[in-house]
């Protein structure tokens, strides 16, 4: 195998023949068009990643994590670790993460037959992308501020407000929307989940653009937006329990381990091929291996740190400090990985030719991705508040 | 470091209308179009640094610096570095032949040059002479501005390996290729090819020690630009980040209050100073000896790409998901700093000249 | 890392009793003084990784380095690293002349072996055969404790550069010398030098190619037994300092309640727990190939000496004054693992291997 | 001049030829025992220091801050830096701190006629040994915590109370002591400063023994101890005025730049003299020439840094943001080198033969002085506290 899978001997007979035999079968199935995107782009298009979302349905793993009975293929925590570490190693393209990490599960954890019969299959197959309505403007790392409110009427709901970093808003279908349903009470207490159709009237979307001059997120305006009562999931003002409940349910999603562990072995790959200025290839430039050393072991201890959390998974329980961790050192090691890269790269990384502006580079996609990256220590909680709930949940301060 | 009192008057002078210009004649916004372009050439900044004799300003090496460090405030897209920090470093070159005129010439901006290095990466640039005349071969890195030239001083070596200054105007030359680059951070540059351009007699401007030394120096005075433009850019950024913490509430309290993001600016600004004194030094360091002047360069510029970006960076984390937008002053702040970084050498091989 | 059910169950209670010995019979205090010295011989800690017909109890190598960490709890200045971790590795010898016997002896405590290396920065130690005796020549780096060896495994080069493993027993040899070293934390240590020092037939373990591999695992056992030891110093070294927070008030306030406080110690966490996973892997990876088990052993080696090392200071810092003290327990745990980076490798040793 | 002082074009003609007039008084000056002792130990005797302050004494430069009126030599801001990385570069003995940087310039300032008369002769001449009691096991970087008081008598004052961290107090001769004289005040305000014979009856002292196993600092117990009513320095309830004052004074005290340029330029030597497992000096390992060159940046700074406050440096201002910001940065620095150094010996660092315990070494020194330095990050404001501070004071947070 051409990349490096360390740590073999932490795995069963088993476990290393599931992860040979998912590995060949994702490297047969994936396009080599998509792939080369994969590699050159921090982010794909609708288009291709409904197609490859066909292709994976098509083997029955396009929900990789759910269970059997909901047209998930059952596997365990160290499965999916493995089947993740392959995905990523054939370069395939990420997965949409609402629908199949977000909405899926709160769906057929809390929501109702009918919701389940409706939405689940479009998340399956790829035919239904989907959005997440939870930050706002003024509530970003702080949902207790949250402000869209969900009125209760004859017929349903209408909500009001505005939803910011929607990530893949203006090619989604629909949205999760955390609104506000009892304003009385404090805190998160009074929040409800909502399904709401992108096309709904009142619901306006508008791009953002990010310093790496891309758009993959949008704000969102809802102004009087009528939904059906059983657009509520769940009961209401049980918004922020079901929230936590997934974050609890996947401990390990931040820590991108298998995205860094890849990344890495190509930058490894680029360093080698790339000159330093007395024609040794960068690799072997000492203060260059040095830092590749450095970045290796923090791999090994990320990896590590994610395979002992599966290992004693057991759910159920309050979000705890692994959550946090793995979103701390994982953020920290996404962005040394990328920094390593602008040097590796150096002026190629910060300099596009003017006639080719559009054609994919690997130098190009590690500067996007180098700029893009800076959001990964603020999004999902920024890591000060991680720091905080670390102190907190583990070390009791 | 100490400025007679007549000096530090004439900077606070030349400061403030520096300053005051740029803000209101050319001010950040987030399309990137600004008022005024090339307005500056009014205000007599290119050649400033160049003796008056020459229609400069006369201005110190601190001065110039002054001004691309205001430039650097309002992210200024044009390269003051290339008009203000390198002229000012060729005034010594302006008895050979031609260079007089041609440097009369900057301060109105119908002359600019542009320094023209080898790929830090590739074979150098070679120049072969060729009885009196000389042409010159090979790819160069990526030059700042190179589009905008009128004319390329070229850091070249001859087959024996020894250096080589020579000019060439770009529109009398043949056998020179410009390809347009765009930076990360908006701004311009490019890489030229020279496919056996021809040098009149006359135009190689040094050879041997005397041409090393005189590009070690403009060397050092474009990287010195870099690091005075970034200077400027952080220190906005942070201004427009201490802004947004005294406003910006979370959890029913100004971001400011937190003492988490308190420490973290605490940290960024220590860097912060920590590079303006040594671009203070680096600056003084031009009247001292090559291998110091060298060192305080490679210093100021390592800062600038360990320290200096990471101050950056501390930026937009504290502002949050705002700073990562487009729109947003403090995100372009990290990438001038970031494309600057890897301009004239990045961090690590200007701390591999520091032992 | 996943272990069955009944080897958990063993684990606890393992662990369960290690803890329970330790903070008993050999608490840590200030003046150093233990009660019970060498008490844990009745405990039959010794040699624990030994097959039962060897007198040992067959544990695994995670159990081993289980009681090494519970041993690190309480600082305990006996060198379980060698009696537990090393032993473990040394059954596929006993079929070699007399070891077996030998390593019968290890769980009384009667035979106690130490790895002998030679210095990483002076030349290896030298063995010459001579006929079908053999001679060792040159001077050891540090061993941990090798004043209280009886026995000692020599790592050494023959003339053609190949690896040679050998037994010395240390009453019998002429030509040792032992010299005492006082570590930082404490601890013993000592340097040999070897005189010629003459090896019988028989004592010469291993040769060649067999022999690297041999001495290779031996190493990264004493190593793997460092790392536990400090993972359990460092565990206990967190406790404290979290209790010492949330009692020690400063400006009206326990120190607990500032979230700078917070966030140095969730960093720390962070590295803690970190430290703690690639000790699991570490261990783990004692089952694979060579390779992957030097590099996680070095990844592990590393990451204490940097991280780990930076946690501890951590703890000081939170700590403030009181850990500075002769009379803390804190500083005490800095120690430890200040003395432990330096030893078999330190982290710029073993960065270099992870490439 | 075989130390690498770098940034000469910082400073004019005269500013060069008097620091190589200092530079080579204090070589001719200073005992080679003096100077070999300096480099081997952290915490020099009393006897040591004493015989070295009656040499600088001979030559008026005992305490080389003070004005002339007051028997120092009136050096400008930059002959002091000049003449004190002259004294480092030599490998002088340390000053006694308390003395000559705390004592003298607040008696000089604020004390009487009398005091001065009294007290200053003794710290130039090394006769009369001072230690500072502000510390208190409860009142450490917040000084508002202090229990210590002080009550009024017919004939002077009676101090009760424990001072901690008492550096140098077990062959002091003096203390000048922190005590609150009036407790219905908040904070700082109702602090006054005293002067206090260790002999006094009523005052003990206990040692503490510190990490690095040396004995330097003390617990100093305060029971009924009557001072006459001159004790009091200044006015009653300034003491903390005071105490400001003279931080605002010594703006760049604790940077310890000289310290950590002439440690760094040691420890390069050593560094060169020292082959590694590849028989090549270690100062060629490109690691280590790595880490030596981001020392060599960071020295730089800090350098820069120091130059530039005494270039602005007026004095009469409130203590602002310059004295945390080269706390923070210097201190830094003092651990940073101490942990290269210990890389740098290794095994060395960590491992004394037991039959030469006492024995002076170069890798043994490094060790005691890597240990009691992690006390520079908390001493004297932890570095915490001077963050705090700069974000009040130059960033307005």
């Amino acid at each position: 195998m051409e990349t490096a899978m360390t740590m073999d001997s932490l795995f069963t007979a088993e476990e290393q023949a599931f992860r040979d035999r998912v590995g060949s079968a994702l490297r047969d199935m994936l396009p080599a068009d998509l792939a080369e995107k994969t590699r050159n782009s921090v982010h794909l298009s609708r288009e291709d990643m409904a197609r490859w979302n066909r292709i994976l349905h098509g083997k029955g793993w396009s929900a990789h994590h759910w269970p059997q009975e909901h047209g998930g293929p059952g596997w365990s925590p160290m499965e999916r670790y493995l089947f993740e570490s392959e995905y990523a190693n054939a370069d395939a393209p990420p997965i949409s993460v609402f629908g199949v990490y977000l909405v899926g599960p709160t769906l057929y954890t809390f929501g109702s037959q009918a919701q389940k019969d409706r939405y689940l299959p479009g998340i399956l197959t790829g035919d239904e992308f989907w959005c997440q309505g939870y930050s706002e403007p003024e509530a970003g790392s702080d949902l207790a501020a949250l402000r869209t409110t969900a009125r209760k009427t004859e017929t349903g709901w209408v909500i009001n407000g505005q939803k910011a970093w929607t990530t893949e808003g203006h090619f989604a279908d629909l949205m999760i929307c955390l609104a506000r349903t009892d304003s009385t009470v404090k805190q998160q207490a009074g929040l409800s989940l909502f399904i709401v159709p992108m096309d709904a009237p009142g619901l306006k979307i508008s791009p953002v653009i990010t310093i790496d001059g891309a758009h993959s997120v949008n704000e969102v305006f809802l102004d009087n937006v009528e939904v059906p009562e059983d657009a509520l999931i769940g009961e209401e003002n049980k918004g922020w329990t079901y929230a936590k409940f997934l974050l609890n349910h996947e401990r390990t999603n931040n820590a991108q381990v298998h995205r860094s562990r890849r990344e890495f072995e190509r930058l490894k790959r680029s360093a080698a091929e790339t000159l330093d200025g007395d024609g040794r290839p960068l690799l072997d430039n000492p203060a260059f291996r040095r830092r590749f050393a450095i970045i290796e072991m923090e791999v090994r201890a990320l990896e590590a740190t994610v395979l002992r959390i599966l290992a004693v998974q057991t759910g159920g329980k309050e979000p705890g400090p692994e959550t946090s961790i793995v979103k701390v050192i994982g953020s920290r090691l996404q962005q040394m990985i990328s920094e390593l890269a602008m040097d590796v790269f150096a002026e190629r990384a910060i300099a596009v030719p003017a006639n080719g502006l559009n054609a994919p580079s690997d130098a190009a996609a590690w500067a996007e991705r180098h700029l893009f990256r800076r959001v990964v220590t603020i999004y999902a909680g920024s890591n000060e508040i991680q720091k905080t709930i670390i102190a907190r949940t583990a070390l009791g301060l | 470091m100490r400025r007679s009192e007549e000096k530090m008057e004439e900077d606070r002078l030349l400061r403030d209308s520096a300053r005051r210009f740029f803000e209101e004649q050319r001010a950040w916004s987030p399309t990137g179009k600004h008022n005024g372009q090339a307005a500056y050439l009014d205000m007599g900044w290119p050649g400033m640094g160049l003796p008056e004799e020459l229609g400069g300003m006369g201005a110190d090496l601190s001065q110039c610096l002054m001004a691309v460090e205001e430039g650097g405030r309002v992210l200024l897209p044009d390269w003051l570095i290339d008009d203000v920090a390198l002229t000012a470093g060729l005034a010594p070159l302006c008895d050979k032949s031609g260079m007089g005129d041609l440097l009369g010439r900057v301060p109105s901006g119908s002359v600019r040059f542009v320094l023209v290095t080898g790929d830090r990466r590739h074979p150098p640039l070679r120049l072969a002479k060729n009885g009196t005349d000389a042409t010159v071969t090979g790819r160069s890195g990526l030059v700042p501005d190179a589009l905008r030239a009128t004319h390329l001083l070229v850091c070249a070596e001859n087959a024996e390996g020894e250096a080589q200054l020579a000019a060439i105007a770009v529109d009398a030359a043949d056998g020179v290729h410009r390809e347009a680059y765009h930076l990360m951070d908006g701004r311009k540059a490019g890489i030229l090819s020279f496919d056996g351009a021809a040098i009149p007699a006359g135009n190689v401007l040094a050879s041997g020690e005397e041409a090393r030394q005189r590009i070690a120096e403009l060397t050092d005075l474009c990287t010195a630009g870099l690091v005075a433009d970034c200077i400027g850019a952080l220190d906005a950024g942070f201004s427009a980040t201490i802004d947004h913490l005294k406003t910006r509430k979370q959890f029913g309290q100004p971001l400011s209050a937190f003492q988490a993001v308190q420490h973290l600016m605490a940290d960024a600004y220590c860097d912060r100073e920590n590079l303006r004194s040594l671009t203070i030094a680096m600056t003084a360091a031009f009247d001292g000896p090559a291998d110091e002047r060298r060192k305080a360069v490679s210093a100021a510029k390592a800062y600038l790409g360990r320290n200096g970006l990471a101050a950056a960076s501390r930026c937009i984390q504290v502002c949050g998901g705002i700073a990562m937008t487009e729109e947003y002053f403090v995100g372009h702040v990290y990438k001038r700093l970031q494309t600057t970084a890897a301009l004239f050498g990045n961090a690590e091989d200007h701390l591999a000249t520091l032992m």
